[in-house]
């Protein structure tokens, strides 16, 4: 009886509240990609720089090889802005996962007024609200790398494209294997975007290459998680030609090693360093495995930081550019394409894979990354 | 109680299970793990194979070498939710410190070995001076542990361990035996003596079991606590150390997943958070079926909701066979 | 002035006076990190209240079953299952928002009956039977909904937001439909019979209370509260996610923990607030001293691993202070039982 | 009426109740009487529903019930002031009083302006001085004792049972509470009261119900019975009170042996005001006394486990300065305390370990010690002092209390102490056992122990102790030795009729 009451009073102030909301006029949000940003210009500083403070949002940075290269990327290309008269500031605040928490950073930062908000946010919703503030203080509002796809937003996106790495890493998987081939399909995790898009591209892979899933698996993005998973896939005993995986290729690798377990014939995909010299560590003697090593490349941060910087001098995006999305109604992304891949017979600059020996061993844990300068940014996406 | 003849046979089968499962804890975990280990091959006949036993054998020996710990400070009344966190680190400061040369085990392990040290002492002084619950001061001080790695490593632990190390854990003897046994044997030692060979272990069952007539019988309650907080950080430190000779590279956060999963395989083994009362073979035992539960999920090859559901309900069923709280009427 | 003390010397023996203290220093920090202008400006605080409503009320749910001598780490993913809920009703089903969030509400009351059910009833360490909770409703969610998606309508997402008259931040419509309903709770039989469940079960039972059917109630207004949360978590958002907040089972704990509470019977929905206002103060603090720094020095290039340490280092410096204001709170409380007592002995001598 | 007939109740091997009857007619204050252990509290939880009886029936106004919970004992309008309080600590005075009874107002909201009247009606009717939003925590031991009882009277009894209320009570609140109970009595509320103090028999009771050993062995109306009766009834002795202290001259203490402990002007606030003792080597002390007289403060207090507010201690001619009971093991004292469930045995522990715990508790942390060495001493340790208990391996709690409390006195005769502290260690335990107990002890005297025994059963102390200390309110009434070893004295001091204590001292 009392409960009822309650969920009447609760749902008659919601009514109320959304009644009082509604009043308020509420901004148009435009498509179009250039009016979408176009806040003035700041004014020039002593030294003859332009001052640009630069917010950088991120979900999480920690236990993310992929996430602490894309801040140092924004980094750098923020140094390098000096050289194209602006004098960038960076600050950095990451959110821990946590939803409410970065909501309430970027309230903050707007409110502290940032001229530049690039976020690589916790979920591909949920931030409508954020964004349209933004735009109302007229602060640049980029996101990156994680594509936000609540539709009508009216925010620009610069993203790699993921699907493009499940799809790539499947044709190379059918390439090598042919069809018919087993493989083992390792999904990041069930009910987050980019996992399900990559998932999306490798199941294109797979269905053109005619591959058969064997075995299905996920490993959370978890490093230990994922060489347990493929030690108990071993345990059961599942034979297979091959092994998709969604990132973290090589803590699937350390199962075999741990187990004694003859390679696959394939394996992919994964980006860092680590992953390259196991590989020609692998092949060295003979050719025993093949891969496909693809850098979903951290760069996109700084890339989107160049994009923005042009968007600051007031230039407009070209509306002919190859990468819109076509996955998302009404999403205005640029997908980058996936340009630093290598495979075992086909790498960069068509050296071999073991010449590349010093530069993987350089890199480590790290991850090979890219970002668009200035002007390559500035000659490829703008008018 | 329900009187319908259909649940009455399910309900005393259940309640002569649950006698069972509380009298001989550790048989019952062994019965259970095989049981699940039966299962998984009977659904998928390619699990049982000399090479899944062997690597059965070794995950089930690392999750027990992580779980001594934690039997002790439960066994003491106390709770260790840094397990995980001095795990990861430890993984971090032997990769970093052996840089794949495997002269460099012993400064490693002296400086894994002070870390579970400083890491237990803090969580013995936090939960017996300042009296907080443990879980929660436990929970803080290893967050804080795993903050102070990331600043420590920039987020990129760096090295390797080094060759003879890392077969050290992983070869194969006979080509069924994992090298990871050879540690149990000096471990499982250890621990059995720490447990029931000496001094300490006898006050730490008495101890978990009555503080106070503990205390009136002049055993410095507060001091055996912690020092059974610091026997689990130094556990876990070096179990964090063969982790990663598994593994080989480090990660941040790499093992944090530890923490719970100890804590169920020791109560799955018969230690109750009551104190007093547990074995360590019963935490062998409970990690063998943590191990195996793991294994049957995966060998079902079921979509990552239905695992993850399955797993939520087969962890309230054993739970719901040991453990049970008295009622307020007895 | 004496009155003044004394009612001073009342607060100072109350759960919440440990609280208090540190949300206090915790606020001040962030006033004198944020300036007050900025900090006491609307717009600002009407932020603080709409994106930290979720968490405040899911500390204050908590509270209601520490009350009561139990827990729920589950309740963090329980809010995304509102939030999926809600959002997949009015997707799928082309309900109303409100029906939709009624549906959201009802489920977390569901989740919360069935942990009742593992707790209480069956009797489960609560620790684990929340972690395994977790797992459960972290794959019906995804049953839900399988990637993030959805939107609310506007005006539901911008009342939200908006403030009231100018300056009244709406979200704390959600925290006084709360503290309301909490307010007459307290003033039944239940608001009484919680706290002596919690304290002493059997004492309860001796006189003539269930502890098991308290302890239905406190769940399911748990789960009320969790509902309301999570509402206030999708209009903030205004999108659904099956895999979010999942971590504030502990943190809600945590923060109840530093408010003042026990497990069992002791600690007020005050601590609650001041708890989970400690933890976002300090939150928000480490956001403006990293902004403070970035303009002071130039070119400062901080990693956000600083952030994060220096929080959760404040955090457990807090749990510590617990303790030690519990503790002067103790002794004050034995000096004066002592000179009350001489006082007596004295007069009747 | 409310009348219970050949009630019957045993707690292992120890017969509480053995056929006890008791009656209670409205508009009458009937004192329930006698000594420790003598099955007068185990009635008041059987009428309370703390407890079920074992045989016997309870009859209200001549149709027989049963009693099965604290509900259904209120339900037959039956109401009760605890001893050991049933208030929560951590609720507030206002909730603590109704709870479980609030008044019902609008939309199911307690009504707390009644609530509020009716406990300040309470309070005011009472003579409590108290916030009625104040903790329980937060008040005098006297004031809640006083709440207790308003609680107890605020469900309006038709029976109403006061144990031992009046012991924590200063000299006004008892007479608050006689007037109350008084006006209870003009109502025609049946009143059972239970009490130590002789006095307040005569000034407040009508009528007497004497019990002994679980058997009610007197029934008489207070006109027709004088003190030396009652007291004779309770314990089988004339007091004599004011048979005169010539004897005095006689400390008993014996000569020609060392000083272990010497105890001055000892205090312990709140429960020990002032108390002087000396212990000999080889000497059996005995502490007498009637519950919470500050003996069990006194004991831990040497212990190390209780802090010392005033007054010195030496022992073995040096400053007693035990910070814990970790320093007094070490230094040679061992303590047997008479709360086994909460002090001394480890339930779930074997019958070995519980034996071996002293031997356990002192030593190096790493030494090696097999559940062989444990098992072989503890073993020794029970063929020596020839406890017989059951298999070594089995958990203590398997036993019963009297084997219980062998187990924790083999502990500490095992480690062969210097000063061996007993705390009441016979409560609840047979008579058999008890006998072997105090043989055990008076060989470990012979060794050359010295041995400090708290008993709340003074019979036994006659029997094994050299000198008895008589403790009443928190001083000694009394040291007893030698020919003074008479029941007679030794009642007379534990009453408080000794000419130490003027009345209204601490009163």
């Amino acid at each position: 009886m009392n409960k009822k009451l309650i969920m009447l009073v609760l749902a008659f102030v919601l009514v109320l509240a959304a009644c009082g909301g509604a009043a308020t006029p509420a901004a148009p949000a435009p498509a179009d990609p250039g009016a979408a940003t176009a806040p003035p210009a700041p004014e020039a500083g002593d030294d003859g720089l332009r001052p640009v403070r630069l917010a950088s949002h991120n979900a999480v940075v920690e236990g993310n090889s992929f996430r602490i290269r894309y801040e140092l990327d924004i980094q750098e290309a923020a140094a390098a802005a000096a050289d194209h008269g602006f004098a960038v500031s960076y600050a950095s605040f990451v959110a821990n996962w946590d939803a409410a928490l970065e909501v309430q950073q970027l309230q903050n930062s707007i409110n502290e007024g940032y001229d530049f908000i690039l976020v690589n946010p916790v979920s591909v919703t949920g931030l409508d609200p954020v964004i349209e503030r933004a735009r109302e203080a007229g602060i640049l509002y980029i996101n990156a790398n994680n594509i936000y796809i609540s539709p009508g937003a009216g925010v620009l996106n610069v993203g790699s494209n993921q699907f493009e790495q499940g799809y790539l890493t499947a044709r190379e998987a059918g390439r090598v294997l042919g069809p018919g081939a087993r493989v083992i399909m390792m999904a990041a995790r069930e009910g987050n975007a980019a996992s399900e898009l990559r998932q999306r591209g490798f199941e294109a892979g797979i269905e053109e290459e005619q591959l058969v899933v064997v075995h299905e698996s996920f490993h959370d993005w978890n490093y230990t998680q994922a060489t347990e998973r493929m030690l108990e896939i071993l345990n059961a005993g599942v034979e297979f030609d091959g092994i998709l995986v969604s990132q973290n290729a090589n803590a699937l690798i350390d199962a075999f090693e741990i187990t004694g377990t003859p390679l696959p014939r394939f394996i992919g995909y994964h980006d860092g360093g680590n992953f390259m010299l196991q590989m020609i560590e692998l092949n060295r003697e003979e050719r025993v495995i093949d891969f496909m090593m693809l850098s979903n490349s951290p760069g996109v941060g700084g890339t989107a930081l160049n994009i923005g910087l042009h968007q600051m001098l007031g230039r407009e995006l070209r509306a002919d550019l190859p990468y819109w999305s076509d996955t998302w109604d009404d999403v205005i992304a640029l997908l980058l394409p996936n340009s630093i891949w290598m495979t075992y017979d086909d790498s960069w600059d068509g050296r071999s894979i073991f010449d590349w020996e010093d530069e993987a061993r350089r890199l480590g844990s790290d991850v090979p990354t890219h970002w668009w300068t200035f002007e390559d940014a500035g000659a490829h996406f703008f008018y | 109680m329900h009187n319908s003849a259909v649940l009455r046979p399910i309900t005393n089968l259940f309640g002569k299970v649950s006698g069972f499962a509380n009298r001989n804890p550790t048989r019952m975990a062994i019965i259970l793990g095989l049981g699940l280990y039966a299962f998984t091959v009977f659904q998928v006949p390619g699990a049982f194979s000399v090479q899944a036993i062997s690597t059965l054998f070794m995950m089930t020996l690392l999750l027990s070498f992580a779980s001594a710990g934690q039997t002790m400070v439960l066994i003491g009344g106390g709770m260790d939710f840094t397990v995980g966190a001095v795990m990861s680190v430890a993984a971090m400061i032997t990769t970093s410190i052996m840089r794949g040369e495997d002269g460099r085990f012993l400064q490693a392990f002296a400086v894994c070995m002070l870390l579970g040290a400083a890491v237990g002492f803090i969580n013995g002084v936090c939960t017996t001076k300042v009296g907080l619950p443990a879980l929660v001061v436990t929970l803080a001080i290893g967050n804080v542990v795993t903050r102070m790695s990331y600043l420590v490593t920039a987020g990129t632990p760096v090295g390797r361990v080094g060759p003879a190390f890392a077969s050290s854990v992983i070869y194969r003897h006979f080509g069924f035996i994992p090298s990871l046994a050879l540690y149990a044997l000096i471990l499982f030692p250890l621990v059995f003596y720490i447990l029931y060979r000496s001094r300490f272990g006898r006050q730490l069952y008495l101890v978990g079991n009555n503080p106070e007539a503990a205390r009136l019988c002049g055993i410095n309650v507060n001091k055996i606590k912690t020092i059974s907080y610091m026997i689990s950080g130094m556990l876990s430190a070096f179990t964090g150390m063969l982790g990663v000779g598994m593994l080989q590279a480090s990660r941040n956060q790499m093992f944090d997943a530890y923490a719970y999963q100890s804590l169920i395989a020791v109560v799955v083994g018969g230690t109750s958070f009551a104190g007093g009362v547990g074995t360590y073979g019963g935490t062998i035992a409970g990690s063998m079926v943590m191990v195996m539960l793991n294994n049957m999920l995966t060998a079902l090859n079921l979509s990552q909701r239905v695992r993850e559901i399955t797993l939520g309900l087969v962890l309230v069923l054993i739970l719901v066979m040991y453990n049970r709280r008295k009622g307020v009427r007895q | 002035m004496a009155q003044v003390r004394e009612s001073f010397s009342r607060f100072r023996r109350t759960p919440a006076f440990t609280g208090f203290v540190l949300f206090t220093f915790a606020l001040t920090l962030n006033v004198i990190l944020q300036g007050p202008a900025n900090f006491f400006s609307p717009n600002s605080l009407g932020i603080l209240f709409s994106s930290n409503m979720p968490f405040l009320i899911i500390v204050i749910a908590q509270g209601v079953l520490l009350m009561s001598g139990t827990m729920d780490i589950s309740i963090g993913i329980q809010l995304a299952l509102v939030n999926v809920v809600t959002i997949m009703t009015v997707q799928e089903w082309g309900l109303s928002f409100v029906m939709g969030s009624l549906f959201g509400v009802a489920a977390a009351i569901v989740a919360s009956v069935v942990l009742w059910v593992l707790i209480s009833v069956i009797r489960l360490p609560d620790l684990l039977a929340g972690f395994a909770m977790t797992y459960v409703i972290r794959g019906v969610n995804v049953f839900i909904m399988n990637i993030p998606q959805g939107t609310v309508a506007r005006p539901f997402w911008q009342a939200y937001s908006s403030l009231l008259l100018g300056f009244i931040p709406a979200s704390i419509i959600a925290l006084a439909v709360v503290l309301a309903i909490w307010a007459y709770l307290k003033r039944t039989p239940f608001g009484t019979h919680v706290y002596a469940v919690g304290a002493n079960p059997q004492n309860a039972f001796a006189a003539g209370i269930s502890p098991v059917k308290v302890q239905l109630q406190a769940f399911m207004i748990k789960g009320l509260f969790t509902g309301i949360a999570g509402i206030c978590l999708t209009l903030m958002t205004a999108s659904g996610n099956p895999l979010q907040a999942e971590d504030w089972g502990l943190r809600s704990l945590a923060a109840a923990i530093i408010g003042g509470f026990t497990f069992g019977g002791w600690g007020t929905i005050a601590c609650a607030v001041f708890g989970a206002g400690f933890l976002v103060m300090i939150q928000n603090s480490v956001y403006f001293l990293f902004n403070w720094l970035a303009n002071v020095i130039p070119g400062l290039m901080v990693t956000s691993f600083w952030h994060n340490f220096i929080a959760d280092s404040i955090i457990f410096l807090g749990l510590l202070t617990t303790i030690i204001t519990v503790r002067g709170q103790r002794e004050a409380l034995r000096i004066n039982l002592e000179k009350k007592y001489m006082k007596r002995g004295e007069s009747i001598a | 009426m409310f009348e219970t007939k050949e009630m019957g109740k045993r707690f292992d091997a120890v017969v509480a109740l053995n056929g006890a009857s008791l009656k209670a007619y409205p508009g009458e204050i009937r004192a329930l009487l006698g000594s420790n252990g003598s099955g007068k509290s185990t009635m008041i939880k059987i009428l309370a529903g703390v407890y079920g009886p074992d045989s016997g029936e309870i009859s209200v106004d001549g149709k027989v019930v049963s009693i099965g919970s604290g509900t259904a004992s209120r339900q037959h309008g039956i109401a009760t002031a605890f001893q050991e309080l049933s208030l929560i600590p951590t609720m507030s005075v206002l909730d603590n009083l109704m709870l479980g009874s609030e008044p019902k107002g609008k939309f199911g909201m307690v009504d707390r302006a009644e609530a509020r009247q009716k406990v300040q009606a309470l309070l005011d009717r009472f003579g409590i001085d108290c916030d009625m939003d104040a903790y329980i925590q937060t008040l005098m031991p006297s004031t809640q004792t006083m709440l207790e009882v308003a609680k107890a009277v605020s469900q309006k009894p038709r029976l109403l049972l006061l144990d031992e209320v009046t012991a924590p009570l200063y000299h006004d609140e008892i007479q608050v509470l006689f007037r109350i109970v008084r006006e209870l009595k003009a109502d025609g509320v049946s009143i059972i009261y239970v009490t130590h103090r002789m006095s307040e028999i005569f000034e407040l009771c009508d009528q007497v119900t004497i019990m002994r050993s679980g058997e009610t062995v007197k029934e008489a109306s207070t006109n027709e019975i004088d003190l030396d009766e009652i007291v004779f009834h309770m314990t089988g002795q004339y007091p004599e009170a004011h048979a005169e202290k010539e004897v005095a001259g006689d400390s008993g203490e014996p000569t020609g042996r060392e000083v272990l402990l010497d105890v001055r002007n000892l205090a312990i606030f709140p429960s020990v005001w002032d108390v002087n003792m000396k212990a000999y080597k080889g000497e059996i002390i005995g502490i007498a006394g009637l519950q919470g007289q500050g003996q069990p403060e006194f004991i831990r207090s040497l212990l190390g486990a209780a802090q010392i507010t005033g007054g010195s201690v030496q022992f073995d001619g040096k400053k007693l300065d035990f910070k814990s009971p970790v320093d007094a093991v070490n230094g040679g004292v061992g303590f047997v305390s008479g709360d086994r469930k909460r002090e001394a045995v480890f339930p779930v522990r074997s019958i070995s370990e519980n034996i071996s715990a002293g031997k356990i508790a002192s030593g190096q942390l790493g030494a090696y010690m097999t559940g062989k060495f444990i098992k072989e001493f503890s073993s020794g340790a029970v063929e020596k002092y020839n406890i017989k208990i059951g298999r070594l391996e089995n958990p203590a709690s398997s036993l019963s209390g009297g084997n219980q409390q062998k187990l924790v006195i083999a502990r500490w005769i095992a480690m062969n102490p210097t000063l061996l502290l007993l705390d009441d260690p016979t409560k609840g335990v047979d008579v058999h056992s008890r006998r072997e107990i105090h043989k055990i002890l008076q060989e470990c005297a012979a060794g050359g122990m010295t041995v400090i025994i708290s008993s709340s059963e003074y019979e036994e102390l006659f029997g094994i102790a050299d000198r008895i200390y008589v403790f009443f309110e928190g001083r000694v009434s009394d040291m007893l030795a030698g020919a003074r070893k008479t029941d007679e004295l030794l009642v007379a001091a534990m009453m408080g009729m000794t000419g130490q204590n003027k009345d209204g001292e601490a009163m």
